[in-house]
């Protein structure tokens, strides 16, 4: 307890550090991280403790905030996504000190790590609050936080407006927030979450709790339809913030989901639904607006839309479980979604910062100038193909994990029809939408690691590409290791999210406590065969190496099918890898082409180019805000400078008032 | 507190002998914090000791202490503010001594008739008073003689000149329900006395009385439809003294309304008959607010319309009763203390950039540190970011609807916050970041402002996360005030 | 885990490259000529192994290391494979998702190898393969699911194990959807005509074949190799659905899922004769027409009584 | 007494008519003088029911003041702005007129909605009303910044006989204090027209629309 209250407070009043120093020199480049990893390495072995279930506490401060108190308090579902940000933070935070002081401005680096500093204290914060005061302070101190540091280069339009639809949207997502939390505290009296806990709610209350709570929730989480800040403002930010915001920050919002599930009672099926509604939406169309992106940093935003989307779909089962009594199936559920939250967050944040690596060695992010950097930047592309092999779900690393479990309980649904009567409809959407997401991410996450590392260089700047510092690969090479150690070490796993789910799902009796856990073994299963086959490639590979070792190796070009002068620029380029999938779902994602048309005989001068757009802006909040500008316009047609009719507002007013009031 | 009184009135006097108009200038300033010390020790003694009285005439309760309170904040940092404002303008030329001593003059004449607004007992003395501030106040709107600030003037004195007027109808009304009581000479306007006799007063008079003074005060205070001046008047006058009208003297305005509440209150048995009637005028004022904030231009404009709106929250505040009068009377402070804030820094941002137009101004924040930082703050202060004080109080209000189980005002109420928070928050973003081209005028920040930009942004965070109990205490009483609890 | 549970998994990884030889034979056949021997995959493979390779000067470690990696996958996929009465070497509750992601990961590794070359050819047939498999994956798991809600099962073995006779008895019209289904998704990985032609020269309209251009040496055998496990291990979940249905047991079922192994490249080999290949735009209706399919076996399996 | 109150009253009313419809800006100053001087001098002598000496002393005062003081205010300021008479109002001269009647009738309501105290005449109410709206409406419906400031001390003048009517008992000194505020209104607006005739070389305050949005 002590250690996670001494973290919040390194990393809260330290940050204050950073804005004393010098805000041009060297000092605040080093002081910033180093507050930040101090902060979070505290933190970490605490939470890793609630985590696995052993130390597990509360704490009460008086506070004078109407109905507030310092509430804190630590669970094992607390615990788990304290473990996450404290060791995304931590890593990005390294990352961050050669990533800022290579590409950032000098004059901005003290406040942009005094913003870092506290998004990170604000995060825990959130995860800690035991107060619905506390909570939201800490959630809107996330947000304003996590705003100025997507307006680091505010200079530039496209990221003005980023920082302005990102806030909008978080504001929105916390209007609904204010009201679930004033209609919790008013029923129970208090703004604990002690409080909350003992509301037995009736059904029409909980259920319109739960629908501002996803809405207000699933917005931070960047759930279709309300995802539409998240690829505007992720791209936006510099890289190492970018890790932390889609790495972990949107996770706050299915940590608040779950924490506010926990008041609402017992779960009703149409809850289990909406949120699979919801996931099935965000994960098919998050993954197919990144197919078609070709900006590295907005396709990994997109991505993350996807990525929320399954975590989404696995509460939204769970859920659904629960409320129909099977709850081993609703164990895998929530334990799949969490352990996607973790995999995510360690391969998303790894996937952003060599996205930041490639930035700050090309200079673009733009996939169709990019190619061919793995052998200028061999860590980086390892490491990279690591994070897209394993965001892609593929044994044996960690994303398979997540992804394995909740197969595991689509299957389970659909094979024991008999015992979990109804679920099977669950299972086969579960199960279809998985292996469709889970197809088009391996094109996805193909197409960036071959078009950006692989081939040849499609751009001057691109060939002439380096290598990162030290710091930047290292927190890299880190989470690559956590993504691999992560899945063939499943065997530790278990204990990892067991104790969260039960934070979850309280209420069950005994028998259905006793079901809540992994079927036996089944993590030892898909460790050892991602082992064996790892070993086994190993053994191929070597094997491979030996009969060459006596035979001639010749290099030559690429078979270019007897064309006469390749060049790199006829490589297939992003947009041509994924346009006949995406051409396919051109319903749900729009693609604008804009191309000049070839003429003559020698024509010259021809140019293509696509640009992928977000249905849901354009033809949803585009057309809302646009339609509120023009009655906002119509109605300034009130404030038309003549005095004459101000005064005659007075009189009106008065003859209304009257008119109602002594009628 | 009979020194309040005419402290302020002597200090207008020697104005007028100052020899400099930056001598005229440090003398406003000093004489006001003095005054405002004198004002906020009186204010502490009610806080502590109840409320005083000084003769038939003047009074202090908790709520005239808790807005007399915030009066001697905007004014002492105005004022400070003031300095450095107008030696800027001295440089360039369009200040001068005969300028500055009419400011001052005017200065502490509109604090005078405001003081006497806030402790007379006398419903006539606090129309008198009011009504004394615009016309007063009309004058520093004029500061900078130009067509737009004479138009500006004009509307301001013809529509507060009539809505006080019907206001006065009001003071009558209410002196004619005493008539069925039986209370004689000056007790027929004391409130003390009216408030005494509730039980026995005329209810048609009241009720009548009540709702031309929501009207007449109503827009003086800025609440919608009647606050057609206030973007007008707000936009022309120099910075300081646009903070001060919009910090305070709204406040001032909507005081004499929670002092009219009270009385209707009281008569119609706490029933919510008159807070109704602040209700809806409050919720019109945020949405309208909302509109208008969205395609505005004009930086100081658009903190105008925000004071609409934030004035309308008050209003739904007071109306929701009970811990919602209490958050709204935070509310009050918190405005306050953002707005005070915003429209300092946009005066300077203004002055430095030459312009108002928000389509002009682009990268304050780098091109003026501490202005920028200063009006970026304050707008997301204004528009409801925690961890500053507005947040809270907005929670507190909110909470307090949902709590009267008054979802529909909750929603309607959330939908204008939001839309006012997309508006406003476009436009800072545009202000604040982005390059600044052209010429900026480098208009430097000296201490002084360095402490006034971070006294108000700490002010505001300590309200937001730590406002003492002490205070929560003093609200509750003083919103008891303003018509009982529920 | 015995001896006798290696069997399944061992005959596989010796007699695949067989089924190449039999569909060419097959093909070889229609056409009128005498065609290659049966065995020439395990001449070819053997060759290759022997031989030196030649590399791009684009390509990196991961074109290197891709057919390696590829072969451990299909391998260890193979491993969870049963065939008929001889069980499969290892199984558990779910194993049929490590399966296909063991698929999963051959083919990112195959695709990123062909990225790997820098060629636009190699990037098409990248294209193609992902766009079709995105499809494919979600035809296999629901054609698959149809079996694992009748037989109540999450692995390969229970599932087998699980659909007996009289199942058949039952759910057979849902049944003979499911091959279909299965057959569809078969052609489409194993890039067989009508989808692919494993025989045509023109790099524009190839799948798997263009990607593996660049290969040569040990490399190309091991992605021959491979290709042909995959063949195997598609075609053994075909063979073990229809075997179900006889409902023999002991060793004369594992004859008989041999000969039924070889019976498919026959039809495959038919198939190939007598059929096109389509237009690649087509290529996706089949495949949505397939999910479509495995969705009516699903319905058709909770409507039919047992 | 009561004929001779009501004839008052209604000598009253027919100013406002008279203001409703002219459009000559001496007569609409002529006429709101004698409204003045009738409704702050002669009516609270002949309602009243004792005279006393404070009453007597007020009466003076407003006489003077609305009966000379403004009146020459407002006609300096017309002769400084040149205007004499508003040539385009918004709203026209019969249809003010025809409002005006409607305010009579709404004002009857109003004063329904009241109770009258004893001994005071049933039309003061009304009356009183009557003269708000009017002002009101004059300020709303006209042109030029001199009419508007008629409007208001019409305003004026309506909000003294409604203090008359229903409050006897109003201390002098707020009543004192009151006047004294709408003189300097009054005066305050009169210096506001020299300026707005100074900068824009019009009083017409219908084009003081350049603010808006």
């Amino acid at each position: 307890m002590n250690l996670i209250l001494a973290s919040l407070a390194v990393l809260l009043a330290g940050s204050t550090l950073c804005l004393l120093v010098p805000p041009g020199g060297k000092r605040a480049g080093i002081l910033g991280p180093a507050i930040a990893v101090l902060g979070s390495v505290l933190g970490i072995v605490p939470a890793l403790d609630a985590m696995v279930g052993a130390a597990t506490w509360q704490a009460s401060l008086p506070w004078v905030i109407p109905a507030g108190s310092l509430a804190v308090g630590m669970d094992a579902l607390s615990g788990f996504f304290a473990f996450v940000i404290l060791t995304v933070s931590a890593l990005a935070a390294v990352y961050g000190h050669a990533y800022l002081s290579r590409t950032g401005t000098a004059r901005r680096v003290s406040a942009s790590w005094f913003m870092f500093n506290v998004l990170v204290g604000s995060m825990l914060l959130v995860v800690v609050a035991r107060n619905a005061v506390l909570f939201l302070l800490a959630w809107e101190l996330m947000s304003l936080a996590s705003f100025f540091l997507v307006m680091f280069d505010g200079e530039k339009r496209e990221v003005r407006r980023a920082g302005w639809i990102y806030l909008a949207a978080t504001h929105f997502g916390t209007a609904f927030l204010l009201v679930l939390f004033g209609l919790l505290g008013i029923r129970s009296g208090t703004f604990d979450f002690s409080g909350f806990s003992a509301l037995r709610p009736e059904p029409v209350f909980a259920g319109a709790a739960f629908i501002l709570a996803v809405i207000g929730f699933g917005t931070k989480a960047g759930l279709v339809p309300l995802h539409v800040w998240l690829p505007e403002a992720h791209p936006a930010a510099p890289s190492h913030v970018s890790a932390v915001m889609s790495g972990v920050m949107i996770k706050t919002g299915i940590y608040g989901l779950l924490r506010f599930s926990t008041f609402l009672g017992a779960p009703m099926p149409w809850w289990g639904w909406t949120l699979m509604g919801a996931g099935v939406l965000s994960g098919l169309l998050g993954i197919l607006s990144a197919l078609a992106q070709r900006d590295m940093k907005r396709l990994l935003a997109f991505s993350s839309v996807e990525n929320m989307g399954i975590v989404a779909m696995g509460l939204g089962f769970g859920f659904l479980g629960i409320s129909r009594g099977s709850f081993a199936l609703a164990f895998l559920g929530f334990a799949g979604a969490l352990m996607h939250v973790f995999n995510h967050a360690v391969f998303k944040s790894l996937l952003f910062m060599g996205a930041g690596s490639v930035l700050h060695a090309a200079g673009t992010v733009q996939l169709d100038r990019l190619g061919g950097l793995s052998k200028s930047m061999p860590v980086t592309a390892c490491a990279f193909m690591v994070g897209a092999a394993a965001i892609c779900g593929l044994p044996p690393l960690n994303g398979f994990l997540g992804e394995f479990l909740l197969y595991r309980a689509s299957l389970g649904a659909i094979a024991g029809s008999g015992a979990f009567a109804g679920m099977e409809g669950a299972g086969l959407v579960l199960l279809v939408s998985l292996a469709m997401v889970g197809g088009l991410a391996v094109a996805c996450f193909t197409k960036v690691m071959g078009v950006v590392f692989l081939g040849e260089p499609r751009d001057g700047t691109a060939a002439q590409a380096h290598e990162c510092p030290m710091a930047m690969r290292l927190p890299m090479m880190v989470l690559a290791a956590i993504c691999l150690l992560a899945g063939i070490s499943a065997v530790l796993l278990p204990g990892f999210v067991e104790p969260a789910v039960r934070c979850v799902v309280s209420g069950p009796d005994a028998v259905a406590l006793a079901a809540l856990s992994l079927p036996e073994g089944v993590f030892s299963w898909t460790a050892g065969a991602g082992a064996t086959v790892l070993l086994a490639a190993a053994a191929l590979y070597l094997l491979r190496n030996a009969l060459l070792s006596r035979r001639r190796v010749d290099s030559a070009v690429t078979w270019d099918c007897g064309y006469a002068a390749p060049a790199s620029r006829m490589q297939y380029t992003s947009s041509s890898f994924s346009a006949p999938i995406v051409r396919q779902f051109h319903a749900v994602v729009r693609t604008d082409t804009t191309a000049t048309r070839l003429s003559g005989l020698f024509p010259s001068g021809a140019s293509f180019s696509s640009e992928a757009r977000d249905v849901w802006r354009e033809h949803f909040y585009a057309p809302l805000f646009k339609l509120f500008t023009a009655m906002s316009a119509r109605a300034r047609g009130l404030q038309h400078g003549r005095l004459n009719l101000y005064i005659l507002y007075i009189v009106l007013a008065l003859v209304a008032l009257l008119a109602w009031k002594l009628r | 507190m009979v020194l309040l009184l005419v402290a302020p009135a002597v200090a207008a006097g020697i104005v007028l002998l100052l020899p400099s108009a930056r001598a005229i200038m440090r003398f406003c300033a000093m004489g006001t914090i003095t005054t405002a010390t004198v004002a906020a020790c009186c204010a502490w003694r009610t806080f502590a000791g109840g409320s005083l009285q000084a003769g038939e005439w003047f009074r202090m309760d908790m709520l005239s202490a808790w807005h007399l309170v915030l009066m001697a904040g905007v004014f002492s940092a105005v004022s400070l503010y003031a300095v450095g404002y107008f030696s800027k303008e001295l440089e360039s030329g369009a200040f001068s001594r005969g300028k500055a001593a009419r400011y001052a003059a005017l200065w502490f004449g509109a604090m005078d008739a405001m003081t006497v607004v806030l402790l007379t007992d006398n419903l006539g003395v606090m129309w008198v008073g009011i009504e004394a501030t615009t016309l007063l106040t009309a004058f520093m709107i004029l500061t900078h003689s130009s067509p737009a600030s004479l138009e500006a003037m004009w509307k301001y004195l013809l529509m507060c000149s009539v809505g006080v007027a019907l206001a006065f109808i009001g003071v009558i009304l209410a002196a004619a329900s005493a008539e069925s009581a039986g209370l004689t000479g000056a007790q027929v306007l004391s409130w003390t006395h009216l408030l005494d006799a509730a039980g026995s007063l005329s209810s048609a008079h009241v009720k009548m009385a009540f709702i031309f003074a929501v009207v007449g005060y109503g827009t003086k205070a800025g609440l919608a439809p009647m606050h057609s001046w206030l973007p007008d008047a707000h936009s022309q006058a120099p910075a300081p003294v646009s903070a001060m009208f919009s910090a305070f003297m709204l406040n001032a305005a909507l005081y004499c309304v929670l002092r009219s509440l009270a009385l209707v209150e009281a008569v119609t048995g706490s029933d919510g008959w008159g807070r109704e009637v602040l209700l809806v005028l409050g919720l019109v004022s945020v949405l309208l607010a909302a509109v208008f904030i969205v395609g505005q231009r004009d930086i100081k404009r658009l903190l105008a319309y925000s004071s609409v709106e934030h004035i309308g929250l008050i209003a739904v505040g007071i109306g929701l009763g009970g811990a919602g009068a209490a958050a709204a009377l935070l509310h009050a402070m918190n405005h306050s203390v953002a707005k005070t804030l915003s429209f300092m820094s946009a005066g300077r941002i203004g002055q430095a950039y030459g312009t108002n137009d928000m389509r002009r101004i682009s990268g304050a924040l780098h091109a003026e540190p501490l202005w920028g930082t200063g009006l970026l703050l304050g707008i997301m202060m204004l528009a409801g970011m925690a961890p500053f004080g507005i947040f809270l109080s907005e929670f507190l209000i909110l909470k307090s609807a949902l709590e009267g189980g008054r979802y529909l005002l909750a929603g309607a109420l959330l939908a204008g916050l939001v839309a006012v928070f997309v508006g406003v928050m476009r436009h800072a973003i545009g202000v604040s970041w982005g390059a600044h081209e052209g010429i900026v005028r480098n208009v430097g920040a000296g201490w002084l402002d360095r402490f006034l930009v971070a006294g108000a942004i700490l002010v505001s965070l300590v309200l937001g996360i730590w406002p003492c109990s002490r205070l929560w205490h003093v609200l509750e009483m003083a919103s008891a005030l303003t018509g009982g609890m529920p | 885990m015995t001896a006798f549970h290696a069997v399944a998994m061992l005959s596989g990884l010796v007699l695949a490259p067989l089924l190449p030889g039999v569909i060419n034979r097959t093909k070889a056949a229609f056409a009128g000529r005498s065609g290659q021997p049966v065995l020439q995959l395990y001449h070819d493979l053997i060759k290759l192994l022997r031989k030196g390779a030649v590399y791009s000067r684009t390509t990196t470690w991961v074109f290197r290391a891709a057919p390696a990696a590829g072969l451990a996958c299909v391998s260890g996929a193979l491993a969870f494979m049963p065939a008929a009465s001889a069980p499969a070497l290892a199984s558990f509750g779910g194993d049929i998702v490590l399966v296909v992601y063991f698929l999963g990961l051959m083919r990112f590794l195959t695709v990123l190898s062909a990225l790997d070359t820098g060629s636009s050819f190699e990037g098409m047939g990248a294209s193609r393969e992902v766009q079709f498999s995105a499809l494919a994956e979600p035809a296999l798991f629901v054609a698959v699911a149809t079996l694992a809600r009748v037989s109540g099962s999450e692995s390969f073995a229970g599932l087998f194990a699980g659909l007996t006779p009289a199942a058949w008895m039952a759910y057979g019209p849902a049944f003979m959807v499911v091959l279909t289904v299965l057959f569809l998704v078969f052609l489409v990985e194993n890039a067989r005509i009508p989808v692919d032609d494993p025989n045509t020269h023109l790099e524009l309209t190839m799948i798997h074949e263009v990607m593996i251009l660049d290969y040569s040496g040990p490399d190309l055998a091991f992605v021959l190799y491979a290709a042909s496990l995959k063949l195997w291990l598609l075609g053994a979940v075909i063979v073990n659905l229809a075997m179900s249905a006889a409902g023999v047991t002991g060793s004369l079922a594992f004859v008989g899922f041999l000969a039924a192994m070889m019976l498919l490249a026959i039809v495959v080999g038919v198939v190939e004769s007598t059929m096109a290949r389509l237009s690649l735009l087509k290529v996706p209706r089949m495949l949505v027409g397939a999910v479509a399919l495995a969705l009516l076996a699903f319905a058709l399996a909770g409507r039919l009584s047992p | 007494m009561m004929p001779l109150v009501d004839s008052v009253h209604v000598l009253i009313l027919v100013t406002c008519l008279l203001l409703l419809g002219s459009s000559r800006l001496g007569a609409c100053i002529r006429t709101v003088a004698i409204q003045g001087i009738v409704a702050g001098g002669v009516l609270p002598w002949v309602s009243s029911l004792h005279i006393s000496m404070q009453l007597l002393f007020t009466g003076v005062f407003v006489m003077a003041l609305k009966g000379i003081v403004f009146p020459v205010l407002l006609s300096r300021a017309m002769r400084e702005a040149s205007a004499s008479r508003e040539m385009s109002p918004f709203v026209g001269y019969g249809t003010s007129l025809m409002a005006g009647v409607l305010f009579f009738l709404a004002s009857l309501w109003l004063g329904a909605k009241l109770p009258t105290p004893d001994g005071v005449s049933g039309l003061a109410v009304p009356t009183a009303c009557m003269m708000v709206s009017t002002g009101l409406f004059l300020i709303i419906a006209r042109r030029l910044a001199v009419t508007q400031v008629i409007g208001y001390i019409v305003v004026e003048n309506g909000i003294y006989a409604l203090g008359l009517a229903v409050a006897h008992d109003i201390p002098v000194l707020v009543e004192l204090g009151a006047m004294l505020d709408a003189f300097v209104a009054v005066f305050v607006m009169g210096i506001a027209i020299f300026h707005i005739n100074r900068e824009f070389d019009h009083m017409d305050s219908g084009r003081l629309n350049v603010l808006k949005g």
